[in-house]
């Protein structure tokens, strides 16, 4: 529970940077025998990428479930636009202005992709209850307005024509853009994605990488991802947690060159000390070759 | 509860989207409306073709569908199984029964409006409670509810015991009657009076309950039912949303329970057994879960089924008991074949069949 | 105090009744995680088979044997026939189709077996024991009633916890495809945890039915307090489905001799909803609340 | 080995494998390639038996199993790392491991649950949790380990990369490689990510909408820029 | 008028619905099913059989009675169903023995309203006679549960003066109207009283609240399985009170039957188990074998029986088909609903039958049998203790009328009732 200690994982000060959106501080999470989380600082500037990354277990889902209720956390406090959140709910999120996708698809299996997206725009809807019930013009105004909204979100991720279709039915790319719209139509000033890459092909996560870049211009975003391309590439800062401490933030150049991520999350140069899965020869011979994928060889 | 409620699957996707829509711009009400006059209109036609007999039964099965949608709603939409929507309508029934009871009853949609409401405060209690629970875990609680309500009113003597409490029905105002016969050329005898309460009673909930469907509350009870992590961090209140699903089902079964007092004239315990939970339960699956029409064909089976297979017993020369047997047996199997082969009910079934027909053509 | 503790002895075999029937109902759940609605009207008609048996001039034992063994064959025939193409699909069409076969066995039986009451043997005597010269109001019967369910809490224990063939059961009712892939017959151990639970459903049927009368519907009420026994103990265990079994026969014995029979359905309902309020997934549940 | 021979495989009117022809040979690797919805994961899935092929072969060890059900095959020697989640949530970690060594001699079970502990330390730590409350990249490796705990002959892993750190992917794919090596075992690994897999394959095939469209030498498919342009994406 | 309705055709009555001039349909609601079916479901057999002897004896007046019997399942929901079914579909000329308090609650106001006589209704509440302006198409059969309380209290405040009593009472209002006519006679007697709801078959807590009052005397009001239960229930927690069941839930026959197998070798016959209980009787069962009544009855089933023996229940059956067709006789030649009411009121209490006591039929009340006599059991047969005590609900006073005892049948089984008027 100590405070971290090597200079990497010294919080940076933003001087004269815009305050954070959001903070998360000294925060602690312990399930039974397992601390998932260590006194873990972070801070989200406005219309920043924030990374974050690190070994399996590491705590990175874990955060991102304290940042939205899901988790209470033992120790540590959250700040929302210099708000304190106490007893945070998870429902509560949409209509802070946060945002999230889930580390699977979350997708509504038996609603359409529209009706899945109008489900994230209702934080804009107006009318209540009594104009559903009773079906009052108001209320299908205000229906109708969802779903432009939603219709607008899926048109932005290229995705439209699948409207009215059901998401089990649709390729998995086209299934992640609606899990994406579905979160984006809430227009949140904050957006958590949990390894919004997973399962996607080369070309659909370079295209993703670009979106996530194009969202800056309205939000904060927090990448949790293990692609190491997609993350170096969009991310301008990154924080990387090793059994929930934070043992380094910075740059992703900065982040690429610490011997602690190497050693304990990429892999690279490791050798023999990798031998937990593989023998001393194979393990030479895997960080070789799969060298060549590191992110900057060869962009 | 996480249902993967599979017959209720196709239900939303499989419904005419665009064409419809957008003939009656983006409103759903006056669509409902239309069909809602269709549907009285169909309902008095039936009710001055038919015996009195028939009257009752269309009475009968006025109540248990309304009873029935109401269910739809709380486990084909929002994925919640009620095995004890029978308590809710003994509520209704017996806060009918109570408020008809003195000299100047209330006036009869006060009384209707009265059940539904002490109804609703009820589930809105229960439901508090429910949405905490998951799968069989309400399954149970709602089955200790479907059997601890009668055993309440057996302990107050207020409530009549055992033997329950007559209803009074009000004297038909002149004015009914005078109307009708204006209308109809013919006598409006109680049984038809009770039988047009109990549709118009009826239509009016399945306006209400479309509605609601169609639009935004049952957009998010739905995507409470598919995921309920993900729906939370959409910005739905599970507990809310629950809530107002289960509180929205019993203040329909509270006006069932309304609608039965009226059309059996008492209300007593062993009249909400558990089968009455069960057997409701098992049209709304039959007939096509999560679909108000389904809820209709449902409670017409379970009005018409076993009258007709006792009366096909007794013709086939068996003896009282025996054919009294046969329309349980024949229920029972129908329950077993139609989830056997047609596992999306029957609504659904039609629905899938004349789809591929038309993805056919 | 005579009275104590005669409730109180009578709360334990009627508990013990209970625990048998939730025993049966979380075997099944274990195994295919279906609740068996019908766990009682198939454990009706084993106890009727045993009937007829010991009717024809066979010993109480013999008929005790084929009503097990005529609940095992039930169980598989059920679920090779009817059961299987639900399996793994919505769980609401399991739920309707055990109401289904519940009917359907009632109605059945009635047909068959006429509906007028029967008395059901007991061994072990139904007399109350006397120890000296106080009397104990717990019978012989009452006493293999306990014995029999603590030994079956205990095997079903073992099963589970410390045999493959309990593993493999699990697997199968979990997830179907990935026990497949594993080489789990997934069809041979569903039919076999159908044909076990309902072979401790007969028990259960032979137990209540013991020393008392029986008619097609008279296991109906068992099906509540059984589901709510098994319930309150987490379904998922039978630990928990045994002291939940216990815990309410004991509290419904209680408030009937004390507050009135009318009130017993209420108590199981207060009872049930004040220990789901606070531990949602019942008394024996792991709380391993992971969400995302 | 393990061969497939016009392997063809619909979802109703959806036709996702259509005549799929290839061997994978003992001792290699055989990458299966292909952009989303190519028919990577139908085609494991029809190999091992969960899928029903509409027609065309599946050998192993030149003994067909196109028919047999999915149930025989771990004793076959056939082992299966489903796509995602394939991990039995409700039971421990431990029991999961159990049930991939079910065709191994009850004795050496202990044994073999504790040597997959060793290649994998989170699931030796974790060993009497839930698998519920494992995060993704732990389920990922409690499905892998529990694969090599059956000892297969022939291993058909679906995207085992998938939310796995860059480190472990490593981990994993060298650990292969050596029993590639040493126990001559015959891998079918179907990877989104191409380059890697490719990298350590011996053979790559890919497929598009359905169909082989490439076979050859995973240096040369890599090498190959126009295809990687047009299939792989990298 | 108004709505524009002709102004004639005020109402009407139709008085030939259900009856030509060779059948007449009458209906009855019984439970065939579900948990109240033993027993009960044998009642519409006996009647069906007496009918059918009848009708194969020329029917009455030349009509022949069909009697259709629907199932309820002891639900008044069903019961409302099944009795518009009888009622407006199968038009039946009346209601005849429908069963059951909660049930037939639900159906009175109706066949009222609707004018279709109501006739012998299944059930001992005072309702169904204690004031015919209410009901006037209503009439009980059997002696109400009141004035059974009352001739049970007052024997056993005259022969048992010292005994503490203990109330076993079914929780509705057979239990109630029992407990009001027992307390009339020994309220200060009475040292406990516990309710069984009937279903939950788990009668020990009971038991053991009576047991814990030192009752030496236990009144039970309630049916025959729970006689038996009762019974055993007493065994297992070595309860060794007297008995006094009342005549609903004292059917030798049947009590013993059930008991027979876990006597455990003590008694000889299954009959004797119940030797000592005390009850009442008011029509001779299956127990009064030298009774010319029952072999009558056990004629008409021979001839007329479906399948199974005959039983205290189907005795019950005929019982109450006797006294109808004594009605529809009374009735003349032409009767019509109306008609039938009229004669019951005007002849009813002199009609002779089974019934060891007078009828109470007139304008002022529709209730039935008048009386009882208390007897001990003794190998399956009531001895009597008492002459047949006869009285009347409320504070009148129980008096001996042994009158209606001697009736015998008619030789050939059927009665012979003279026009009322
Ligand atoms: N509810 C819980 N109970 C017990 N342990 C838990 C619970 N939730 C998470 N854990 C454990 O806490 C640790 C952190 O989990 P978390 O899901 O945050 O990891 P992660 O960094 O997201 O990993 P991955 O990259 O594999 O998704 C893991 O070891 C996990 O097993
Ligand atoms: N259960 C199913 N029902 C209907 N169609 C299906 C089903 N599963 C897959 N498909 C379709 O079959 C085709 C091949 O799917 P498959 O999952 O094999 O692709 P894949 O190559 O594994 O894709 P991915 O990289 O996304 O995992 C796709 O068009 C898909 O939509
Ligand atoms: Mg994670
Ligand atoms: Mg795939």
């Amino acid at each position: 529970m100590s405070p971290p200690t090597t200079a990497t994982t010294e919080r940076t000060d933003r001087e004269g940077g815009p305050p954070a959106v959001f903070s998360i501080t000294d925060v602690s999470v312990r399930f039974g025998g397992v601390q998932a989380l260590s006194a873990v600082s972070l801070d989200v500037a406005p219309r920043q990428v924030l990374g974050v990354i690190g070994p399996n277990g590491a705590g990175k889902t874990t955060l991102f479930n304290v940042a939205c209720g899901f988790v209470r956390p033992d120790t540590g406090r959250l700040l929302w636009k210099g708000e304190e959140l106490t007893g945070l709910r998870p429902h509560r999120l949409a209509s802070l202005g946060i945002g999230r996708t889930l580390q699977g698809l979350g997708l509504f299996d038996r609603m359409t992709v529209l009706e899945n997206v109008m489900v994230g725009a209702d934080r804009h809807a107006r009318t209540g209850f009594a104009s559903a019930l009773f079906g009052l013009g108001r209320g299908a105004r205000d229906d109708a307005a969802l779903a432009a909204r939603a219709r607008e979100a899926l048109a932005g991720l290229g995705v439209e024509r699948y409207a009215d279709r059901l998401p089990g039915s649709l390729p998995y790319p086209v299934r992640k853009r609606v899990a994406l719209a579905r979160a984006l139509v809430g227009e949140p000033e904050l957006l958590l994605l949990d390894e919004p890459a997973g399962g996607l092909a080369n070309d659909d996560m370079a295209e993703l990488g670009e979106l996530i870049r194009g969202l800056t211009d309205r939000m904060a975003v927090m990448l949790v991802e293990h692609h190491m391309d997609l993350v170096m590439s969009v991310c301008d800062d990154i924080t990387v947690l090793d059994f929930g401490r934070v043992i380094a933030r910075g740059g992703p150049d900065e982040v690429r060159r610490d011997p602690a991520v190497v050693a304990a999350y990429l892999g690279e140069e490791v050798g023999d000390d990798a031998g937990d899965v593989a023998g001393g020869e194979t393990g030479g011979e895997t960080g070789e070759e799969t060298g060549d994928r590191r992110p900057g060889a060869g962009e | 509860m996480p249902t993967t409620t599979e017959t209720a699957e196709k239900a939303h996707a499989a419904e005419p989207r665009g064409g419809l829509r957008r003939r009656w711009g983006n409103s759903v009400l006056p669509r409902h409306l239309t069909l809602a006059a269709l549907g009285l209109l169909a309902v008095t036609v039936v009710l001055e073709t038919t015996g009195s007999f028939a009257n009752s039964q269309l009475a009968s099965m006025a109540y248990l569908g309304i009873a029935a949608g109401g269910l739809t709603v709380l486990t084909g939409l929002n994925g919640q199984l009620s095995l004890g929507h029978g308590a809710f309508m003994a509520v209704g029934a017996y806060t009918t029964a109570l408020f008809l009871d003195g000299d100047n009853p209330l006036p009869l949609p006060g009384v209707l409006a009265a059940a539904t409401l002490v109804t609703l405060l009820v589930g809105a209690a229960v439901g508090v409670a429910a949405a905490r629970l998951h799968g069989p875990y309400i399954a149970g609680a709602t089955l200790a509810l479907a059997v601890a309500v009668p055993g309440v009113v057996l302990h107050f003597d207020r409530l009549g015991g055992e033997q329950g409490l007559g209803v009074r029905m009000p004297e038909t105002p002149a004015w009914v009657l005078d109307a009708a016969y204006f209308v109809t050329g013919s006598e409006l005898n109680p049984t038809k009076y009770v039988a047009y309460i109990g549709w118009a009673a009826l239509v009016v909930t399945y306006v209400l309950l479309a509605n609601l469907m169609r639009g935004r509350v049952g957009r998010t009870w739905r995507a409470v039912r598919d995921d309920e992590v993900a729906a939370e961090i959409a910005g739905v209140h599970l507990g809310r949303a629950r809530v107002l699903a289960f509180v929205v089902s019993t203040a329909c079964a509270g006006l069932a329970g309304a609608v039965m007092a009226m059309a059996v004239r008492i209300t007593a315990p062993s009249g909400f057994s558990l089968t009455l939970s069960l057997t409701l339960l098992s049209a709304v699956v039959l007939g096509g879960l999560g679909s108000l029409t389904g809820a209709l064909i449902g409670s017409a089976l379970l009005t018409f089924l076993p009258h007709l297979v006792t009366g096909v017993g007794v013709d086939a020369g068996l003896t009282d008991v025996r054919a009294a047997e046969l329309a349980p047996a024949v229920y029972g199997l129908t329950m077993i074949v139609v989830i056997l082969v047609a596992p999306a009910g029957i609504t659904g079934t039609v629905r899938n069949l004349w789809r591929r027909r038309r993805g056919a053509a | 105090m005579q009275q104590l503790l005669t409730t109180a002895l009578g709360g334990l075999t009627l508990g013990a009744v209970y625990a048998a029937f939730a025993l049966a109902l979380c075997l099944i759940w274990r195994s295919t995680r279906i609740v068996n609605f019908a766990q009682a009207p198939m454990a009706m008609i084993t106890t009727y088979i045993a009937l007829v048996i010991i009717d024809a001039g066979h010993s109480y034992w013999t008929g005790f044997a084929a009503a097990l063994i005529g609940g095992l064959l039930l169980g598989a025939v059920v679920e090779r026939v009817v059961v299987r193409p639900v399996e793994g699909k919505a769980e609401i069409n399991a739920v309707i189709l055990t109401l289904g076969l519940f009917i359907l066995i009632h109605a059945v039986a009635g047909i068959v077996f006429g509906s007028r009451y029967r008395s059901f043997p007991a061994p072990f005597g139904v007399r109350g024991l006397t120890v000296g010269d106080t009397s104990i109001a717990l019978t012989g019967f009452g006493v293999f009633t306990v014995v029999a369910v603590v030994v079956v809490m205990g095997l079903l224990v073992l099963l589970f916890r410390y045999t493959e063939v309990g593993l493999r059961m699990r697997a199968a009712a979990f997830n179907q495809e990935v026990a497949r892939i594993l080489g789990v017959k997934v069809g041979r151990m569903l039919t076999l945890g159908w044909a076990l639970a309902a072979l401790v459903g007969s028990l259960s049927g032979l137990l209540i039915a013991g020393g008392s009368l029986v008619h097609p519907a008279y296991m109906d009420s068992v099906v509540v307090y059984g589901f709510v026994a098994a319930v309150l103990g987490g379904l998922d265990s039978p630990v928990g489905s045994v002291i939940g079994g216990m815990l309410l026969g004991l509290s419904l014995s209680a408030v009937s001799g004390y507050l009135g029979s009318e009130l017993v359905p209420l108590a199981a309902l207060v009872i049930l909803m004040a220990v789901l309020l606070l531990r949602p997934g019942g008394l024996f549940s792991h709380h391993a609340e992971r969400r995302v | 080995m393990f061969e497939v021979r016009d392997l063809t495989t619909s979802y109703g009117p959806v036709r996702a494998l259509d005549g799929v022809s290839f061997t994978a040979r003992e001792g290699r690797v055989t990458a299966v390639l292909g952009a989303n919805g190519a028919g990577k994961t139908t085609l494991l899935r029809t190999a091992s038996g969960l899928v029903r092929p509409q027609r065309g072969q599946v050998l192993l060890e030149g003994r067909d199993i196109t028919r047999t059900p999915a149930e025989d095959m771990a004793r076959l020697g056939l082992a299966h790392v489903p796509e995602g989640r394939g991990v039995i949530t409700e039971l421990t970690v431990e029991e999961n491991l159990r049930l991939g060594g079910l065709h191994r001699p009850a004795r050496t079970r202990a044994a073999d649950v504790e040597r997959i502990c060793r290649l994998f330390p989170v699931l030796g730590e974790r060993h009497d949790a839930t698998a519920h409350v494992l995060s993704g990249g732990e389920r990922q490796m409690l499905v892998i380990g529990r694969a090599l705990m059956a000892a297969p002959k022939v291993l058909l892993l679906d995207e085992p990369s998938l939310g796995l750190a860059p480190r472990i992917v490593a981990q994993i794919f060298g650990l292969l490689r050596s029993l590639v090596a040493s126990d001559g075992l015959t891998v079918v690994l179907v990877e989104q990510n191409a380059r890697s897999a490719l990298s350590i394959a011996d053979v790559g095939v890919v497929l598009n909408l359905g169909k082989v469209v490439v076979q050859d030498d995973a240096a040369a498919l890599a090498a190959d820029e126009k295809l990687r342009h047009a299939y792989l994406g990298f | 008028g108004a709505g524009g309705r002709p102004d004639d055709g005020e109402g009407k009555t139709t008085p030939d619905v259900g009856i030509t001039d060779d059948t007449i349909k009458i209906g009855g609601h019984f439970p065939l099913t579900g948990v109240a079916a033993p027993g009960y479901s044998e009642i519409p057999s006996g009647h069906k059989a007496y009918y059918d002897y009848v009708n194969a004896n020329g029917g009455v007046n030349g009509r022949k009675i069909e009697y259709v019997v629907k199932d309820d399942a002891y639900n008044p929901t069903n019961t409302s169903t099944v009795t518009n079914e009888l009622v407006l579909k199968e038009e039946i000329f009346g209601m005849v023995a429908g069963l059951g308090t909660p049930t037939h609650t639900a159906v009175v106001d109706f066949l009222n309203a609707e004018k279709v006589p109501d006739l012998m209704v299944s059930s001992g509440s005072l309702m169904w006679g204690d004031d015919p302006s209410k009901r006037p198409w209503t009439f009980g059969w059997q002696p109400d549960y009141m004035i059974e309380g009352k001739i049970i209290g007052q024997w056993v405040k005259d022969n048992m003066p010292d005994a503490k009593v203990g109330l076993f009472l079914q929780d509705d209002d057979f239990g109630r109207d029992g407990e009001a006519g027992a307390r009339k006679y020994i309220d200060g007697q009475i040292v406990e009283t516990v309710r069984y709801t009937p279903g939950n078959t788990d009668v020990a807590p009971q038991l053991a609240k009576l047991q814990a009052a030192d009752v030496d005397l236990v009144l039970g009001f309630n049916v025959p399985s729970y006689t038996a239960l009762s019974q055993l229930t007493a065994m297992k927690i070595n309860f060794k009170p007297k008995w006094f069941y009342s005549n609903v839930g004292s059917d030798p026959a049947l009590v013993g039957s059930l008991l027979a197998r876990f006597s455990e070798g003590k008694v000889k016959s299954s009959a004797a188990l119940l030797d000592g209980v005390l009850t009442t009787e008011y029509i001779p069962g299956v127990d009064a074998t030298d009774s010319e009544w029952l072999k009558l009855w056990q004629k008409v089933w021979d001839a007329h029986g479906a399948e199974g023996e005959l039983t205290n229940y189907r005795i019950y059956g005929m019982s109450q088909a006797y006294t109808f067709v004594q009605a529809l006789q009374a009735a003349g030649d032409d009767p019509s609903r109306e008609g039938v009411v009229d004669a019951l009121e005007k002849v009813g209490a002199t009609l002779e039958g089974p019934g060891l006591a007078p009828f109470r039929y007139s304008e002022e009340s529709h209730l039935g049998i008048s009386g009882m006599e208390v007897v001990r059991l003794k190998d399956g047969k009531g001895e009597s203790l008492t002459p047949v005590l006869v009285t009347d609900i409320g504070d009148a006073p129980i008096t001996e009328d042994d009158s209606a005892a001697k009736d015998v049948p008619p030789a050939n089984g059927i009665p012979d009732v003279k026009p009322a008027s």
